[in-house]
């Protein structure tokens, strides 16, 4: 297993320098969510207007390289979107960690479909994998306005 | 794989080729495989588990959520809702102190007077609390009154537990009809199914009760690791049992968070070797099929009955209808005691005493009995050795 | 028996010959004579103990029973006070809870800022009483301010629970200096041992605390059991913990009467097989002779100190005088946790997180730190491999 | 091992019919003592004369075969004679049981010491050794004044 493989610079940069961080403004669902092996926290807020289109989202919390990149790629993949493309999307994350499957191109942008597919390294890291899919849980929770917070231990 | 040969899977029968193990419902003799996956462990894969990001931490977790799941299935449980403690008492323990904070002055438990001692005492230490426990009676042949049961529920009764298979008798409780009852009044169910699971057929869906508790040392699994089925709902409502690492989401000096979930309860290091060797114990059982496990069981607990009703001076400790994989007796005029040393010298081991049921024991006017209790890897010969032996401890002590 | 080939006593090291284990605090290797006799016991003496009369029931008590023995030589404790649990974090949970009784509201339990959770959470769950609970704060150096302690007792302090070596900064707390100072005012002690037993010279009968705890999988013995040193008095005013088989004298429908002794305390089927081979670990320890170990393992922390000293960008959890088998550190910018993935693949076996001490994390203002820790079997081309590692994990964030 | 050097007739008729068997008149001395792993009970009655001389024993309880004839031959030998002796006589019969050592001839009768020794052979079965020792621990604690019960688990 390559290591630079798993820590790509794409991946680095957004580990380092998170986007959309912080509580958006106007956020009218959010979720927490929780990796007690690591300890680390995820919040993720977003706004989802009338036409249910992710208008806005963000998240807080702090966590390690992968899941602070991982964080950060879903906002700006996600922001835009509508919910049911939020949803099919993170199906398809799953899906590339858990069982290496690629995403259909046609789903997204070419810039967006490089970041998506950046974290693709992590499901040849199986302890890790919490640490990816910890935030689309959580976006999904957030979607389904779930009051509980997540638990990565459970879930995955 | 069939019960025939079963006998060489057990190494304990090749060390030790005379031992006439009748002591099943004590503890249960290892097969082979569950020690080879233990001892591999401990040798080549040894780590703790959830705790470390490194590659044994990650296998070492992976195997053994597998057995988690592996007991899930096999008792047809649901995902999420098995709870790892050291056996079952300490299963049953941290269902009567967790429960008890929904208890006040003048509620009732009902137990049944066939209960072991570890479903008895922890609900004892609740009467510090001014609650009242009630005891379903048990008649001379060893059976729950199921007839009583709805004269015994009251208003104030706040939860039912209830053993599933005796361990003296070898009756089967009509859990069934019990948790039936208690739902229609909305009473929780908690059973205790240590002698059950293994030698009967356990649906945990199909039952439907609030708790199930039992041990992997009486499954053919490791000791040290015990099981408690708990409903999500309680999952949530309880307040931990046991604090310490691994329970908590957030500490700080004035407050703490706990995890949700199973490992809410599941608190400090478990033993990751002996709970990964508990999966091969099941689908050990699970190729061998528990239905043809249950028929060979029941064979020959009848077989044995029936030789020993042969015996003059042999008096069983109740004749329940119900048979399962154990049964108890004494020899008149001779201590339990006696009888196992005498036992002992044809190296057959069988448990004497009261075997944890005071109370089962004090109904039926005796101190102490002899308990019989079969495995998968007994066998007639057994029994007829036992039956031998039993007529030289008459000689000895002169009856006859 | 030297400390210089030790780690060919260690299976694990044949079966993962890369291996770099400094993971001890964790969880301890086993030597192969632990695991040869567990392995032995279960294939061809497997009994439950102290329940059957049969002679493999018999020798299994006796060689239980003489594990106790070992373990209380071991720590210089007094016969009869050495009472199996399933592992720290039960211990301390029982000193907890039975120890409740005598508190009412207002009272204090005095704590330190470098507590475990397991010496924590427990006595967390008496603040349901109103109790408060104190802290004896640690300064940057992680070190437990002793000058604070006087005023933090007053006289509502009912007892005083303190770690005896850290298991993040390797600390070791001035546990005699405190003993003296609660024994002028009648205060118990309860000391968290497991990360001092196997480590540095524990002395019971000299140390005179109340209550010791520590576990058998950090001394190198099986996981499973837990052991807890409680002084003969308490052992009579204590109510029982858990309650089932194994720790009652008398049971009927009213009114239960329990076992003297460490009975008392000790319900249920224990972990024979993991017991008995406890005893090995300890003759294991014992013929390296513990000063040895202490010798050697503190040379190799002060060894990695040194060395990871002169990495630009290490940054230590706490700097102690006194030095133990272990150290926390970061990798400033680098998550704990990505660094342990880096690790991994040079088979270096770490801890990343909280390793169950929020608290002290906290005061130390991180989340998350790497731990190394130490055992018999480590040496000082296990330092230079990590050292190795650390570059090129700083090499792939892009720091220099 | 042979069992019937375990069970010698003797032993089962003093099983069988307990001598001294209840509570004594007078009784100024008594202890009891359990057995957890047999649930066995018993309970020790003597009256010490002003000359320290023990005038009347008994016993009451319960148990094996074994535990029964040791209890009632222990009365049957103790009685008459005094605490000095009957604490030699406990030594001894402990010396007995677990290191196999013959009793000094000396201090007994003849018929006294073919009751003592017949004990002897509960030495070679050692998961029986607590049966034998619990009379004669509670005949110590009785001397003792002992208030708190005897459990053989803890002193054997
Ligand atoms: C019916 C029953 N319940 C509970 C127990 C307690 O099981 P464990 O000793 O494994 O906790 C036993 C066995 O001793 C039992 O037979
Ligand atoms: C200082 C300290 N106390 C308590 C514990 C709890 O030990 P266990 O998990 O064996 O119960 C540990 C280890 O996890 C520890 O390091």
């Amino acid at each position: 297993m390559d290591l630079t493989e798993l820590y790509q610079d794409l991946i680095l940069d957004h580990g380092k320098k998170p986007r959309n961080f912080g509580k958006c403004n106007s956020a009218n669902h959010d979720a927490k969510g929780h990796n007690p092996l690591c300890g680390d926290n995820i919040h993720v807020y977003l706004n989802l207007d009338n036409n249910n289109k992710v208008k806005d989202i963000s998240f807080e919390g702090s966590g390690c390289a992968i899941s602070v990149a991982s964080s950060s790629i879903m906002t700006e993949i996600v922001k835009g979107k509508s919910e049911k493309k939020a949803r099919v999307l993170l199906e398809a994350f799953f899906k590339m960690i858990k069982e290496g499957q690629e995403i259909n191109k046609a789903d997204l942008t070419e810039d967006e479909h490089i970041k998506f597919s950046s974290l693709a390294g992590v499901g040849r890291f199986p302890m890790r994998v919490k640490c990816a899919t910890l935030s689309w849980h959580t976006l999904r929770a957030a979607l389904d306005n779930e009051k509980k917070p997540i638990n990565s231990e459970i879930i995955d | 794989m069939s019960l025939k040969d079963i006998k060489s899977k057990f190494p304990i029968f090749k060390s030790n080729k005379k031992l006439v193990y009748l002591d099943t419902a004590n503890s249960a003799q290892k097969p082979k495989v569950v020690v080879d996956v233990m001892d591999d462990f401990y040798r080549n894969k040894y780590s703790n588990i959830g705790r470390g990001v490194y590659s044994l931490a990650g296998i070492a977790t992976e195997a053994y959520e597998q057995s988690r799941r592996a007991i899930k299935e096999f008792v047809n449980g649901s995902e999420g809702e098995i709870i790892f403690t050291k056996n079952s008492t300490e299963s049953i323990n941290l269902v009567a102190t967790c429960f008890s904070k929904f208890l006040k002055e003048g509620d009732e438990i009902l137990l049944s007077e066939a209960e072991h001692h570890s479903n008895y005492v922890p609900w004892h230490f609740l009467r510090k609390k001014k609650v009242n426990i009630k005891f379903i009676p048990i008649n001379n042949d060893g059976e729950l009154d199921i007839n009583k049961i709805n004269s015994l529920i009251t208003k104030k009764t706040k939860i039912i537990s209830i053993i599933h298979i005796s361990n003296v008798t070898g009756h089967t409780s009509p859990i069934k009809k019990i948790i039936e009852i208690a739902k229609l009044k909305k009473i929780p169910v908690c059973i205790d199914g240590t002698q059950g699971v293994a030698h009967a057929n356990v649906n945990l869906k199909e039952l439907d009760c609030d708790f199930y508790a039992f041990s992997s040392h009486k499954i053919y699994g490791p000791a040290g690791v015990g099981l408690l089925f708990m409903k999500s709902k309680w999952l949530d409502q309880f307040d931990p049992f046991l604090g310490g690492g691994g329970m908590i989401q957030n500490v700080d000096l004035k407050n703490i968070t706990y995890a949700s979930g199973v490992s809410k309860f599941e608190a400090g290091t478990m033993p990751s070797a002996e709970v990964v060797a508990l999966k091969e114990a099941v689908h050990f059982i699970d190729q061998l099929k528990i239905k043809n496990i249950i028929t060979h069981e029941q064979n020959l607990t009848n077989y044995a009955i029936d030789k020993l009703s042969q015996i003059n001076d042999v008096e069983f400790v109740g004749t329940p209808s119900s048979k399962s994989s154990l049964f108890s007796f004494n020899i008149k005029g001779i201590h339990s005691h006696d009888v196992s040393t005498v036992f002992d010298q044809d190296h057959i081991a069988v448990r004497a005493g009261h075997h944890c049921c005071q109370i089962l024991h004090k109904k039926m006017n005796i101190v102490s009995s002899i308990r019989v209790s079969f495995g998968i890897y007994n066998n007639k010969q057994d029994v007829d050795t036992l039956c031998e032996s039993i007529k030289k401890c008459k000689k000895l002590f002169k009856l006859n």
